[in-house]
This record gives C-alpha cells, structure tokens and sequence, in this order.
C-alpha cells in the first residue's frame, strides 16, 4: 500500500542513464553539501550536489525542489544562483510550508530536484549588463553576474533593491564588476538607476531583471525610455515546472506561454512593456 | 521492503519489455498504466521518456477551436495533493490534428484523445473531426470542474449524459471512453447512462471541486477561485468510485485513475476494479512517474498469475 | 516562519484567555475552534486537557437505542488522512442523557449534540428526549457514510431533508444545526433545504466517501468496504464546500470543518465564510490538537482586527 | 497556510506542563538513542529517549509512534519491550509505509510518540509466568519478562514461536528464567507448551500471550484445558489509540470494547476464549 510520491533516485544514477539515451534526468535525489542563513535570517543559502544541474544550468534557469514532505508534494522553483563545480547554490526565503520544511535541511541530509528548467536569459551579446533585482528575485541575477565575469567583452554591473538586508550584495560582489545596492527606506532600483544613468551607454547596454512585478515594470519603463534592450524573469505558481501542464500561463505578443517552459525568461517586447 | 530502495535501479530509458498487457474496450495496451488528460504534453514528456512505453497517453481535451484557458494563478497546493483550474487551455482540434497527434502516432504512442466542449454541439464538432483520425480512442471528457458551460455540468445529469453520448455515439467507430466525475450524488448512476448512450468504456475519476485561500490576503489563491483536486489525497475516494462503478456495471471496461504514485497504488485500483489506470499529478512532480509506475506493476503483476489472467475484463476483489 | 518552532511554549494546561469569541445561531462560544463529532471520547479525552477551553464539544452521535457499529476493521489510512466506518458505535441517547452529558456539562463544556438515527422516526424520538436536555446545540448527522439506512442518504434528497428538518424543528427550541455531506452533487441545494427546514446553522462537512484495498489479499481494508475520508487531504473540499454554501447562504451560520491541522487551517475556513470551525482528525493524531489549533488561530486573529469583528458574521472574502 | 498535522513539542516541556496538572502528556518529539537491525533484519529495535513513557509504562501497555511523515498520518502502535531508565526499546518489523519511515531514523533523529497507552497485563500473583508469544507478539512479553525479573516471588518462561529467525530469544533471555523457541518447520508455541507441561505446576501458573489471534486463541484453549488463567493482548487497527475514536472494537462478553483504551489485554474470560 505505497503512497509515495517519488523513490529515492541517487542523482549519479539518474543522469547517467537519461544522458546515455540523450534524453533529460528526471526527478532525482541529491545531497546537500552546505545550508546557511545569510544575513541574520533575511535569506538562505543551500548548496546541493547535482553535477548535471551544476554543469548545464545557464544563468536564468532554475531548479525545482521538492520539500523533504511528502504531504508537501508541488515543486517549489528556485532559480539557481551560482555553479561551482558540481554543486549549485540557490538563494531563498523562507515563506510557507514547503520552504520552512527546507531551512530544516542540514549538510549530508537528501532533497529530491528537478532541472536545470526553462530558458536562460540571453547574454550572448557583449557590452554592459545593468543586473536589475529586487527581493528574492536576485539569484539569477547572482549567476549571470557569474556567467558575463567569464568573459572580456562584457560588463555585469549589479543594481540590487531590498527590503531590509541587503542579503545577496557578498554573492554577487564576488564576480560583479559594480555592485549598487539599496533598502526600501532609501529608495529602490530605479533611484539607483537613475543614478548610474551618467555613466551609461545605452547602445551598448543590456538590461536583464528579476523581482517584483511592479518592479520589473518600472524597469522595463525606464529601458524603454533609453531603447535599452531588456529581459525579465518572471514567476508564476506552477503545477510541474517542466512544461506539462500548462499552470504557469503568460500572455505575451506570441499568445499565451508557459513561464516555466517558454520563459522564465522573456523580453520587454514579448510582454508588451515597452511604453516608455 | 523499504519502498525507498525498491527502484534504487529503475531506469526509465532502458529498454523494457512488458509481461502483462491488458485490454480497454478491445485495445491492447501494452501495459495497465497510462498517462492522464492534462498532466502530459509530448514536447514536455518525450524529453524524458520515450512515450511508446505507455500502455496509452491521454492527451489533453480537445475543443472545436482553441481555447485559452483561466487567468493564472491556476493552481495551489493542498494537502498530498494539488488544485489546478487551468481551465482547459488548448490550441483546438483542428491543430491538434495536424501537429500533436500525428507526431504521438510517429513515436509509436496509443492515443486517447480527450474531448472538450462547452456544449454539445462543441463535443459533437470535435468527435466529427476525430472520427476519422489515427487516435486509437477518444474520451469524452463530461468531468471538467474548471469551465464554465458544458464541463462538469455535462457529467452530473444522467439524462442530459445519455442524451450527449447517444449522439456522439452515432458519429464514429472509434471505442469512446466517458469520463467522470466525483463531484455526484450517484456516480453508479451517471456510469449507468453513459453505459446506456454507448459508452465503450469508462474513465474516473476526474478531479473534486476544491479551493484553497491565502490567508495572508483572505482571499482565494486560485483566481477561478475553486479548482480541481487531484493527487494522492483523492486516491480513497477515486477507489470507492471505481468499486462502486464495477458492482452496477460488471462487464464494462474502467480505466482508473485519481492520487496513483506507485504500482501498488495502481494494482489496487486493479483489485477494485479497474482494467487500466491513469496516472495524472504524480506525473507533474516526476516526469517519468507514469514510467516507473508501469514496470512497478509489471513487476506486482509477476507475482499474481491470477489476478493477469482477469485483468482485461476489470477483476475487482467481489 | 518555521511553524514547527511556533508552538515550542504551548501548553495545553497553562490558563488561557481567549481574546476572539464567536456565536453561532446566537450562542456564544468562546473561541471558534470546536472538537467534531465522532472523535471526541470525553473520558479520553479529559485526561490530557480541560474540556471546558474548546469553544464548543460536539459529541459522538446518539442514537434511539445503542448502536453496536460495524465490526472492525473499521479504519484505513489514506495520504494525507484516514477512513473510518465505525458505524456510530454509540450507547444510545438515554445513557448518553443520565452520563455522558452531564458530565460535560459539570466541566463547563459547551456541547452540541450530535443526533443520528436510521429513519426520520428514530431522529424524532431521540431529539424528543433531548428537548428538555442540558444539551447548547443539537447537530442533526444527515450525513454519515456508515450506516446502512438514514445516515447519508438523509442528507442527499433535499425535499427529504426539508421534510425531516421541519418536523424536528417544531419539537425542540434549541439551536438545530444541520451537518451535510460533500458527497452530492449540489450542496448548495441541500443547504437551501435544510434552511427552508428551519435549521439555525449548518455544519460541513461530514466525511467523502472512501476506501482502501489491502494489496496482498485484493480486499477491501474496512470490513464496510468503504468508509468515509477525513484528515488534511479533504481540506480543499471542505473549503469549497463552505464557499459554496456562504455563497448561496449569505445569513446562515456555518461550522466549516474537514482536515484542520492549524490555527491557520482553522482561519483559512474563516476567510472560506465559516463562524466557527471543528477539529476532526487532527484530534485522533493528537489529543491536544483542538485546544492548540484555538490558541494559534486567538493570536492570528490578534492580527486580523477586521475579521474578528464580522467573525459572527462568517465572514467570507467576498 | 499550515498543513501539518503536529507541532514540535520537545518531551521534555510536555511532560513537565501535563504533569504539574495531573494531566497526562499528550503527543511530544522524543530523541532516538538507537536504531538496529536484529537478526539480519527479521525485527529492528529502536531506543527513543521519553523519561515519561519508560518510567511509567507497565508491560503490556504500547505507546503511539508517528512516522517522520506527515502524510502517513495515522499513529503506528507499539508494545513498549524494555525500559531502561528514561529509555524505552521498540521491537517492530516492517510492513507498511510507516514503519518504512520508522526504519529510517538513525541516533539523534526526532521521533513524536504518544502514551504509554492502555492497560497493561495484571501480574499481581506470585507464581510462574508463562509468556506466550508469536511473531511480532513478543515486545510486551519482553517488558512483562523485565517486570517479573525483579520480583521475588515469580517466575518467567518465555515460550516463543517465530516463522524464522529467532530474533527476540536474545531480548527476553536476559531478563526471563527460562526461554523456549520454536521456529515454524519445527512447530508452534502449543509444542512447546507440550513439552513443557511435565514442568507445569497449572495451580500456581499464569499464561500472558500476544501473537496472532489464532495462535492465541490455541493457547487459550490449551490454558483453558488445565484451567490456567490466561491473559492475552489483541491488535487491531486503530484510529486514535487513546480511546476517542471506537475505530478499535472488540466483543468481549462485557460488550464492545475498545482494545486501545479497555485493552490490549483482556482476559480469556472476558473474551469467551474458555473452551478448551
Ligand atoms: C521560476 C521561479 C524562480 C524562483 N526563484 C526563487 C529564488 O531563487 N528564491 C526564492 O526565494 N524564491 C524563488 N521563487 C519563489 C519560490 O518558488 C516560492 O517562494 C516558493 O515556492 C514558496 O514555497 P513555500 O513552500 O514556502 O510556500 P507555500 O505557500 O507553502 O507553497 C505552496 C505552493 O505555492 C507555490 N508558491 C508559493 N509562493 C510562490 C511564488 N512566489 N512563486 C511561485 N510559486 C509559489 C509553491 O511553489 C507551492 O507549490 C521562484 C519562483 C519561480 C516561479
Ligand atoms: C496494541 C498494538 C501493539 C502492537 N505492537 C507491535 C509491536 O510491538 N511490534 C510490531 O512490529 N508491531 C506491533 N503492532 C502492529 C503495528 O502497529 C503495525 O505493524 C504497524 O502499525 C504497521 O504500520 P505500517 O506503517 O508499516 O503499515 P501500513 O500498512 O502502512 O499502515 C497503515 C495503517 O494500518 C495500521 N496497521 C497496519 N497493520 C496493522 C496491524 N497489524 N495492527 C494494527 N494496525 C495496523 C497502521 O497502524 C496504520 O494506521 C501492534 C499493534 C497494536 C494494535
Ligand atoms: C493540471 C491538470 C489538468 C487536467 N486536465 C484535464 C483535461 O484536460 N481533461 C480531463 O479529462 N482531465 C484533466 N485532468 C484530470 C486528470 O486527468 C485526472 O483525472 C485527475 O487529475 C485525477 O488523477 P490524479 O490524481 O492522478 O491527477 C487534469 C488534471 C490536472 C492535475
Ligand atoms: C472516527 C470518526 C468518527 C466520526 N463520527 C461522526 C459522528 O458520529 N457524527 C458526525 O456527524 N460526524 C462524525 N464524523 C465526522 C467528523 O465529525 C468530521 O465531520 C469529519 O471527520 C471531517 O473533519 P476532519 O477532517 O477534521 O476529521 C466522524 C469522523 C471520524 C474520523
Ligand atoms: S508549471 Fe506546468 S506547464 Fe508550467
Ligand atoms: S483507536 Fe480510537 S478508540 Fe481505540
């Protein structure tokens, strides 16, 4: 009389056999290799082991995880923050259930995943890149902060907006080569933008942005304004997270997609929010 | 023992060969196990599995011309299980004709294709335009909480049931699956009219009217407000329908489904009376659920010579 | 925000002052969290805390004469929940008036008598009896799964339901709640009932009918074959079950209940368009849980000044 | 939006709190101390650390174990097999769902358990005490063996039968006078009661047994032919295990009886097993 949702699925094994026949891993378990608070509770940082995710996720994608309860059994999405040889880290706030049930993980303890998903944002062009995030909307940013350090022909400068605790400013600083930040008393991203706008070219400049969506409007206003080119994360409650059933709709100029199979990544075109 | 180490090698990839097929209304299914309308799209799953290992894929409802489902939010979660109004959001029949079922056919998939409408006219349209398609069976889908006109309210009425399904019936040769809803007074009763309008085999349970709301904001989570439960939580009640049905109805062919998440899930929906099943939610948090829930069966069925002998004709325990 | 640590200093025992009363059908309860019919012993359950916290005790349901139940098994587990088919194993309404009650009502408990029977006579002759009775509330059970006549069925003909209701209500003053059953089509219709019957308050909802298989013999688990499905997996249901009927039923007092494990569980009914909530379930898993889920869900309400003032209301989100 | 059926309430507090009332502990998270696997995995042990439960739980009572798993919500009952000051052993083999998840706890892992529960067995009479035991029968004749090592004035001979390994000979053989098994090739406990009998003083003896119930009702009817007292402890599926439910039934000739809260142990009186 099982009622489990999964089996236990060392993740080695999983991805083995999906690459050997070129089709993806699916759900598999993994271990956890570091769990911290950041910043006095603001957020939390979990590191998991998970070569094939650590090695293919692009900046933009995320991981689903699934809480350590089976009574919990919907995936919970995280983008993912930072690779670092087989291990992924994923930067997260503790909100309902499912969350609460991952803060009690602890180094060595399993969690089950899903990915890497979706699409990444696009970063292939050189120049700038204004990494504009709000909340807990930053850890792609994280990784794509990561991704452009990589290269000669690109610039990733963070512009970072909380709450409170400006949590994820040692992630990014890291491979950052600005990092601006700012907390709700102070003002918010577009004061910082506003800001750095002197020393900006917009022809060569490329925004890409996650948080809020109020926010990430406000961006896409202020790109539109400078014919900025601009990429926006979004997030939507989601069924599967893989593309198979159609919970996590979006309109865009293309019809309605799906945010965790055509996104989460879109353009500031493809959303209509171009309107200066 | 431990569940946990059963499928410690299961590998949904390696080539595996079923010992125990059964039959719905005359077609062999490879195998008992089937992936439910809604919680399977092909560009999604064939990612992940080869779609052929199926005993049959239900594809999602069909309607005359493309629907665009709900607002989101459309889904929350609830306790082992989940509530979706997605609301039936599809291209519509005629592209599913020419993309999602010719591409299933090429990858060697059984196809049951599920049909939805707002009314009868809509079913009627859609079952006119698959009467002469490669789908090996339709489903006519009477169960669906999430719209508004026709959906569900099609599958509470036995009278109006008899009535739909009747004509239906006239228009194609193709076995027809009628599924049904939780959401009755009667279910025996509601199985007993599709029986009667020609039904070739029936297909339950679909989802339970639910909500779920934050309370947070007080309001609810879903913007359709209520939705459709589905996963493990409903798998008590989606067995006790399943029985019920098979004692008011002893011949006719039932594929099973509601909350299955393993293959003693599934053989117990087997023993309740069941011929196949469907496996829907437990999909959406593991891609190749429907897989490894096959060969778990597979291998249940192995060790139960008598109950393989009975499984095409819906052995329930009585 | 780890709920798990939320509780660390909750004590059953220590005194406690509840801050967020409600009333239903005019009586005053003092916190809106009651224990459900069914799953509340008072011998057993007086051992582990003072009965006299809960806002309201709604007893086991009492027959004419005494009830000897089902034969066992007469429980299952299901994800999320349980079935049970005990069958209202009771020892009729005359001990149940010269012990059980008294005895409740000497400790200060607030109690709704929960009232079953097989045929409209048998409800008749034990609300007679009862009529005269220390008993707050009476809470007619049109809607248990485990019975063979009256139980459920009562509860799913509404013309019936009206009829019975109406007769009730002219033999007793008391406040008469009605408690429906989920397992029909439109619950909103058997609401209306019941209210044209002149109920003073509904409660909802009574169990889904469920079962379980045992899949090493293929036979039903619960000697009754099927039972009915409580604990956290019904919750989305009972959520829209209240919705629903909030809805259709703007004025009418609603006790909402089914798979409350939380103060914020207790809440999200609240915001549904319930007065007052009962613990079921959760209280068969935890003799304190009712007296917990009260305290949690005082100091939510502590946060929520405009709910608690429109709580006698049913404030539902709309 | 909470979903879970329990709340982390340390033993410790729990029992502190309900005591200071009179009022027993209701459902608390206790510590493991021990998880072994026993005769090559015929039966596990686990130790959990309840001061509570071990220093006021009488042979033959059980407590409520809760899988780490909210979704396997119902309580798994357990003999209470030995105490060991604020410690208490468990005997159970895995069946189901929960006592999969039960196996799975290692030394420092939380566990929520409830009781002790029910009535134990009366060994109030001086005299010789046969334990009858079966399969998964034997963890509360292990207790009843660890009580009756103390007194003066009985004697305990364990009368085991198993379907293989004899897993619990080591358990009950430190603490009985005497221990008799028997493994199914080569008979049943009614064998070894034959075999026993020359050394049977049926005046001055008692039989407790638990096991399955028709190896219970045998012994009751061996016990019955020699008019030697019998005890015995029943299962049964339960809903709540401390008396709110009536999901546990049992006709007994003082009517319907609840086996969680009027038993496990009755008397072959009680239940009419007196023929011989
Ligand atoms: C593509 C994507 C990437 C994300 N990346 C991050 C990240 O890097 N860091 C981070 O802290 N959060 C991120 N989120 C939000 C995160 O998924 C939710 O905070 C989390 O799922 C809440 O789970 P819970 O169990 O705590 O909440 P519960 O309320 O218990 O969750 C119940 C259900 O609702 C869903 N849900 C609740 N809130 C949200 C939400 N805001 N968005 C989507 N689903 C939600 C859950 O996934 C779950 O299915 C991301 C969301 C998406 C869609
Ligand atoms: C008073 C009492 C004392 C017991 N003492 C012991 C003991 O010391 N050692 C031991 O190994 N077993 C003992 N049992 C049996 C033990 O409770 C079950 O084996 C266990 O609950 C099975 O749980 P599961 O999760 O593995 O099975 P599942 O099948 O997943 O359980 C599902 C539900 O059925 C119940 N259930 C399943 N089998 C039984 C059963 N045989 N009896 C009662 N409920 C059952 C479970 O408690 C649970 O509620 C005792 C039972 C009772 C009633
Ligand atoms: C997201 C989602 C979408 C669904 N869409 C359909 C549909 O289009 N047609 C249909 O007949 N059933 C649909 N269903 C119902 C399922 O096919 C199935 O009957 C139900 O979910 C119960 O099975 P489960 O518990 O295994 O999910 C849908 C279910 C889910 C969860
Ligand atoms: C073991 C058990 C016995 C019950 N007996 C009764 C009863 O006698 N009368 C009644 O009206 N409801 C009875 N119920 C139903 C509950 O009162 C409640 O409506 C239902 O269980 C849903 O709430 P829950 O999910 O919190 O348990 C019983 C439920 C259980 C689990
Ligand atoms: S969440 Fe299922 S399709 Fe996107
Ligand atoms: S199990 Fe609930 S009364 Fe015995």
């Amino acid at each position: 009389m099982s009622i489990q949702t999964t089996q236990f699925r060392p993740t080695e094994q999983v991805v083995a056999q999906a690459q050997a026949e070129g089709k993806r891993p699916g759900r598999r378990t993994a271990k956890v290799s570091a769990a911290l608070s950041l910043e006095g509770g603001a957020a939390r940082l979990l590191t998991v082991r998970d070569p094939y995710a650590a090695r293919t996720a692009s900046a933009g994608q995320f991981v689903n995880l699934y809480a350590p309860d089976p009574s919990a059994m919907l995936p919970r999405p995280f983008g993912v923050a930072r690779t670092d040889g087989d291990e992924l880290d994923l930067v997260y706030q503790v909100i309902g259930r499912g969350t609460a049930a991952l803060a009690r993980l602890k180094p060595g303890d399993e969690v089950d995943l899903l990915g890497p998903l979706g699409r990444p944002y696009d970063l292939s062009r050189p120049g700038d890149y204004l990494l504009v995030g709000g909340g807990l909307g930053v850890p792609p940013l994280i990784a794509a902060a990561q991704a452009l350090s990589q290269r000669a022909d690109a610039r990733a400068i963070a512009v970072f907006g909380y709450q409170n605790e400006r949590f994820a400013d040692p992630l990014v600083a890291a491979s950052a080569d600005r990092t601006l930040s700012i907390s709700e008393p102070e003002g918010d991203v577009i004061t910082l933008l506003d800001r750095f706008e002197p020393q900006l070219d917009p022809a060569r400049s490329a925004i890409i942005s996650c948080g809020p969506t109020a926010m990430m409007k406000a961006v896409a206003a202020w790109a539109a304004a400078r014919s900025i080119p601009a990429q926006f994360s979004l997030e939507e409650r989601m069924g599967c997270g893989y593309g198979a059933c159609v919970a996590c709709a979006v309109d865009t100029v293309d019809g309605r997609l799906k945010v965790c199979a055509d996104g989460p990544v879109f353009t500031g075109e493809q959303l209509g929010w171009t309107n200066a | 023992m431990d569940e946990r180490m059963s499928m410690d090698g299961f590998d949904p990839l390696e080539p595996y060969t079923y010992r125990h097929p059964t039959q719905v209304a005359g077609v062999v299914w490879k195998n008992p196990v089937g992936a439910a309308s809604g919680t399977f799209k092909l560009d999604a799953c064939q990612d992940f599995y080869d779609v052929s290992q199926l005993g049959a894929i239900s594809t999602k409802g069909v309607s005359p011309v493309a629907w665009e489902g709900n607002p989101t939010p459309r889904t929350a979660e609830s306790p082992s299980g989940m509530v979706n109004a997605v609301g039936l959001q599809n291209p519509g029949v005629d592209d599913y004709l020419v993309d999602e079922l010719p591409r299933l056919k090429d990858l060697g998939a059984l196809v049951v294709t599920n049909v939805a409408g707002h009314s009868d006219d809509d079913y009627a349209q859609v079952v006119a335009k698959l009467a002469d398609s490669p789908a090996d069976m339709l489903e006519i889908n009477v169960s669906c909480p999430n719209v508004t006109h026709g959906g569900m309210s099609a599958g509470t009425d036995p009278v109006g049931l008899e009535r739909l399904i009747s004509r239906l019936r006239a228009m194609t040769d193709k076995p027809m699956v009628v599924k049904l809803t939780p959401n009755v007074t009667d279910i025996a009763a509601v199985a007993r009219a599709a029986a009667n309008g020609g039904a070739d085999a029936l297909s339950l349970i679909n989802t339970l009217v639910g909500m779920r709301l934050d309370t947070t904001t007080g309001r609810p989570i879903i913007d359709n407000v209520t939705g459709g439960v589905s996963g493990p939580a409903i798998l008590p009640i989606a067995l006790a329908c399943v029985w019920k049905v098979r004692q008011a109805l002893p011949e006719m062919p039932i594929i099973g489904m509601g909350g299955i998440a393993s293959g003693s899930d599934a053989l117990e929906f087997l023993y309740a009376g069941a011929n196949a099943v469907e496996v829907g939610a437990a999909a959406l948090v593991d891609p190749v659920a429907p897989v490894r829930i096959a060969r778990q069966l597979d291998e249940l069925l192995d060790q139960r010579p008598e109950l393989a002998e009975t499984l095409e004709k819906g052995s329930s325990w009585k």
